[in-house]
């Protein structure tokens, strides 16, 4: 059967990280996969082991754009596993705050893309406009719109104070009227269901096999969360559940990241409401003695690990880093085969890789007439998946309209 | 010698690329008025081509050199053409001749053949897709326009735009009975199409191909390129007010608005469809209601 | 109920890997680092890995003195453990067994630690290049000690095998 | 000829590229075309293509891997071209400036290029989007 490849360059006319994925396909089908990334290496670990311990989770915080506070989290956890000290409650909750904002608009920002692939433009347009009011409130709270520079090894570096305690509480409370809104309209919508319901599984072995991560694995019945397997004292008082579904395939990784979003807006307020007055903000490590921690914690995408070795200087040793999409990028292998070219744009969006960089998936054919499939024609193929549903069902739900 | 004085200011280049331009920029703007942002100023259109015209124009080596710049330039020539013989008769400035009808039609197509030349020549992959969907999209929408046309024709007794405007004058206008309506539906599809928006703009689908066909043509070519498909956009509705209005300056205007309006709203409803749907769509459902209109005008209704 | 378990699970590491671990040390409550000879190391990971329930962390490669050091972070979800499998790989003989051969979640971390450090992996399915450019210098490990930032700059790169 | 160029001011059509970002900056620039902060009204759209663009939206600092693919598209690009380095990645390879990787930020790379190319500089990190239009609106003047 002829196999088709095609290879697709690493610049993209919309936008994206540039990430290039070849698919080799028969026909509509997929059978195999390959993927070349590298574009983006900046050599952070090697940097780090030039910076003091301070400087660090400066540099940490700009590995991913969208999650750009776990990064520094799980340092700064990683460090104190290293010293062995103990952080004051309130600079624990407010790390707790900054994460879940920033769980939220992460969450958000992947809501309006996958709308965006399967043509409910509308839906892209509605969540990005709602993720400017989480936008505002982390400007408000920490002083930038996404690289907040809110934390160090030992603690917090600013506190919050009154007034932006209020201004976070009363905007958080009409954020969560939108997201309400908006998870209805996405999780019982016929066509959604159709499209999104049993494509692109990821059976649970599968997901153990690969230690896939977060949402991705948590949508295959797999409950790794570290907020649960690991609680930071912090979480051990505030009431949250992990969000976990059975089947695995790209509409329960959607549900399971709708639902999270409100798990996030409750644990803000719980948050918010009890910090305990006063009380420092930072426990000052003065100096980091020989020896070796790890460090980890919860990403919109999964588990962020870190691992620290000092030799006694004031510079790590060996700083190891590992995003979660490290991780789920290789589950692509077993959830992209047997499934048709339109569905390969979705999966690759169901599993976030880091704000879509990876959505450009390469079509190869075989006998070299190269076959160019770029995002958007990816796209259109699941938009005219959705169209043809849409007959079926003879029902065109409101969302669906506005081509951008 | 007055033919040369309407080809180049009144009905011609000069007017037809203005009020073209006009008509781009309101699209734009409703469109972005549609999505709560606020669309560009009124000059937008020739900003743009001004500014194509600024920028230096680069040949791909494998392009064949002469040829690449003077395909696009033909196709202009041709549109400027097929706009000054409606307009001319639109406004009985001089009495058509037999068949204009079809020459005028075929004019049109000039741009679109010019364009399948380009991305050919170009020996950009992506652009020989775009080519490939060009001709498909083509194919398609020339049937039941044709069938248009000629019912058209058939049904005003002679093939020349006067000849049809005279007998609506008489009569009525084609519009205002049935089997003008399902020809209006019809023909407004098939001019969706030829522009190239948005729900069968698969040549030249922005993120999809890297706007494919378009993908090597720069500054000035490219300038020549939208230049015709503005005098396209406001020439099209023109051929329409004619095959269905017929009489009147003022109804003509008024007329023309609707049909601009008609476009815009289908650009801006729904997304973009696969081309393998787009022929099913023409050939299908187009030429079906196409003969059906034709046979309810052979009825008289 | 966290200190009780604790032990638990150090005690079963201990009776059922005493003899391939040279020591066992458990500084934190929820942390465990083992070194373990090179030869003995996939054995145990696999172990680890399937039979005992962990999940791949990842694993991470040190320049020490006398050789690379690999580090294996596994995490025990339900006891919430980490444990670290360390081996010290000699700079003599720089290879281990590859894990990836059969468990797929190790096989980019060994790409990575393989052109990072230059530790050869034997029977890795695909050892390809992961992250550096194929235009990097061969033969350069930029994670090593005695590589500095300044030694790759531009003119190093020679880009004809950049495959433009 | 200066009708022309008035007109160049006044129509902009930009073009996004990528090389070793974080994606912040990629998404503050998407956050432009939104009802928000709509550019559409300055004339700017994002065009499809090198060939169609006036101005190039470097963002991130250059690594080895991206250096050729930057500047074939830069060569691809009609003259006059404006070419705007995004955040302080592309200002000055930012936080990653010595790392070996890293090929230096988006000027010194493009000096290789072609030495008097026009450079918009637009710092931060991420850049406000009122920063943005304000760096796009400045780099018109000096075209």
């Amino acid at each position: 059967m002829k196999q088709t490849i095609i290879p697709l360059g690493p610049y993209h006319p919309l936008l994206e990280e540039p990430e290039h994925f070849k698919l080799y396909v028969e026909g509509e089908k997929v059978v195999d996969l390959d993927v070349e990334i590298g574009y983006n290496h900046r050599g952070i670990e090697k940097l780090s082991e030039s910076k003091t311990w301070d400087q660090v989770p400066y540099l940490v915080e700009r590995i991913c754009g969208i999650c750009s506070t776990s990064h520094p989290m799980a340092y700064c956890l990683a460090v104190e596993d290293l010293v062995g000290c103990e952080i004051p409650k309130r600079a624990q909750l407010i790390r707790v705050v900054v994460c879940e904002l920033e769980r939220i608009h992460s969450h958000l920002l992947w809501v309006g893309l996958a709308g965006h692939f399967i043509g409910y433009n509308t839906v892209w347009m509605w969540a990005w406009k709602y993720r400017e009011t989480i936008l505002e409130i982390c400007e408000k709270l920490t002083g930038n719109r996404n690289h907040y520079a809110m934390f160090k090894p030992g603690g917090v570096r600013r506190d919050f104070n009154k007034e932006q305690i209020e201004f976070a509480l009363e905007k958080i409370v009409d954020v969560e009227k939108p997201i309400r809104m908006l998870t209805d309209a996405i999780l019982d919508d016929p066509v959604i269901h159709k499209r999104l319901k049993g494509i692109g599984v990821l059976t649970k072995r599968e997901a153990v096999n690969y230690s896939a991560l977060g949402p991705t694995s948590r949508g295959s019945g797999v409950p790794w969360d570290v907020r649960y397997d690991e609680p930071l004292d912090g979480f051990k008082d505030l009431k949250w559940k992990v969000i976990v579904q059975k089947d695995g395939d790209v509409f329960s990784k959607g549900v399971v990241r709708l639902l999270e979003c409100f798990e996030s807006v409750s644990l803000i307020k719980q948050a918010l409401l009890n910090l305990p007055e006063g009380g420092a903000i930072d426990a000052d490590i003065k100096e980091v003695p020989q020896g070796e921690g790890c460090g980890r914690y919860e990403a919109p995408r999964g588990e962020v690990f870190h691992y620290v070795r000092s030799d006694g200087s004031n510079m790590p040793y060996r700083h190891k880093v590992r995003a979660p999409t490290f991780n789920n990028l290789p589950t692509f292998k077993a959830s992209c085969k047997g499934e048709t070219i339109a569905d390969v744009a979705l999966i690759t969006a169901s599993i976030d890789p880091c704000y879509c960089c990876t959505e450009r998936v390469a079509v190869v054919d075989k006998n070299n007439n190269e076959k160019i499939l770029r995002e958007k024609d990816l796209v259109k193929l699941s938009v005219g998946k959705t169209k043809n549903i849409m007959k079926k069902i003879g029902k065109t739900p409101a969302l669906y309209n506005l081509e951008i | 010698m007055s033919w040369l004085i309407y080809y180049i200011i009144f009905p011609g280049f000069i007017f037809a690329s203005i009020a073209g331009l006009l008509t781009v920029w309101l699209d734009r703007k409703v469109s972005a008025r549609v999505q709560w942002r606020e669309g560009p100023p009124w000059y937008q259109g020739f900003a743009d081509i001004g500014k194509l015209l600024y920028k230096e124009v680069i040949v791909p080596e494998e392009a064949f050199g002469s040829g690449f710049i003077a395909a696009p330039l033909f196709g202009l020539a041709a549109v400027t053409l097929a706009v000054t013989i409606l307009c001319v008769s639109f406004f009985g400035m001089s009495e058509g001749f037999i068949g204009d009808i079809i020459v005028v039609w075929y004019l049109f197509a000039i741009p679109s053949i010019a364009l399948i030349y380009i991305g050919s020549t170009s020996g950009n992959p992506l652009s020989s897709v775009g080519v490939s969907r060009e001709i498909k999209l083509m194919l398609s929408y020339d049937l039941p326009m044709a069938i248009v046309i000629v019912m058209m024709a058939l049904k005003a007794g002679s093939f020349s735009i006067s000849g049809i405007m005279e007998w609506q004058r008489i009569n009525g206008s084609n519009i205002s009975n049935w089997y003008g309506i399902i020809a209006f539906v019809v023909a407004i599809f098939c001019i969706q199409a030829k522009l190239g928006r948005v729900p069968f703009d698969l040549p030249e689908a922005e993120t999809e191909l890297g706007s494919g066909i378009l993908l090597e043509l720069s500054g000035g070519v490219l300038a020549a390129y939208e230049l015709s498909k503005a005098i396209m956009l406001f020439g099209l509705p023109m051929f329409l007010i004619i095959l269905f209005w017929g009489k009147g300056i003022i109804g003509g205007v008024l007329m023309y608005l609707l049909i601009v309006v008609l476009l815009i709203l289908i650009k801006n409803t729904n997304p973009r469809v696969r081309i393998d749907h787009a022929m099913k769509y023409f050939w299908g459902w187009m030429s079906g209601a196409a003969v059906l209109a034709a046979i309810l005008a052979h009825l008289g209704a | 109920m966290a200190k009780k378990n604790n032990q638990k699970v150090m005690k079963n590491l201990k009776k059922k890997l005493k003899k391939d671990i040279i020591d066992i040390v458990q500084p934190r409550e929820n942390r465990i680092y083992m070194r373990v000879k090179p030869e003995k190391a996939p054995g145990i990971v696999e172990y680890l890995f399937s039979k005992y329930k962990c999940k791949l962390c990842t694993a991470s490669g040190m320049d020490m003195r006398e050789g690379i050091e690999i580090i294996y972070h596994l995490a025990k979800e339900d006891e919430n453990m980490i444990i670290n499998v360390k081996t010290l790989i000699p700079y003599s003989k720089l290879e281990i067994e590859s894990i990836g051969k059969k468990i797929k979640a190790f096989r980019w971390i060994e790409r990575e630690i393989n052109e990072m450090l230059g530790v050869k992996f034997k029977g890795h399915p695909d050892m390809r290049r992961l992250l550096l450019a194929d235009s990097f210098p061969k033969g350069k490990y930029p994670l090593r000690k005695n590589f500095k930032n300044s030694d790759v700059t531009d003119e190093d790169y020679d880009y004809e095998r950049s495959g433009i | 000829m200066d009708i022309l160029k008035k007109s160049f001011k006044k129509s902009i059509w930009v073009f996004h590229l990528s090389t070793a970002a974080c994606n912040n900056c990629d998404i503050e620039v998407l956050e432009l075309l939104t009802p928000k902060y709509d550019v559409e009204r300055f004339g700017i759209k994002l065009v499809g293509s090198p060939r169609h663009a006036d101005a190039l939206l470097v963002c991130g600092s250059v690594n080895a891997h991206a250096k050729p693919r930057f500047l074939e598209v830069y060569r691809q690009t009609p003259k006059p071209c404006l070419v705007v380095a995004f955040g302080s990645c592309g200002c000055s390879s930012g936080i990653f400036r010595d790392s070996y990787s890293i090929v230096g930020p988006v000027d010194k790379v493009l000096k290789e290029e072609d030495p008097d190319a026009k450079i918009v500089y637009i710092p931060g990190c991420p850049p406000k989007p009122e920063a943005m239009i304000e760096g796009i609106v400045k780099g018109l003047e000096a075209v």
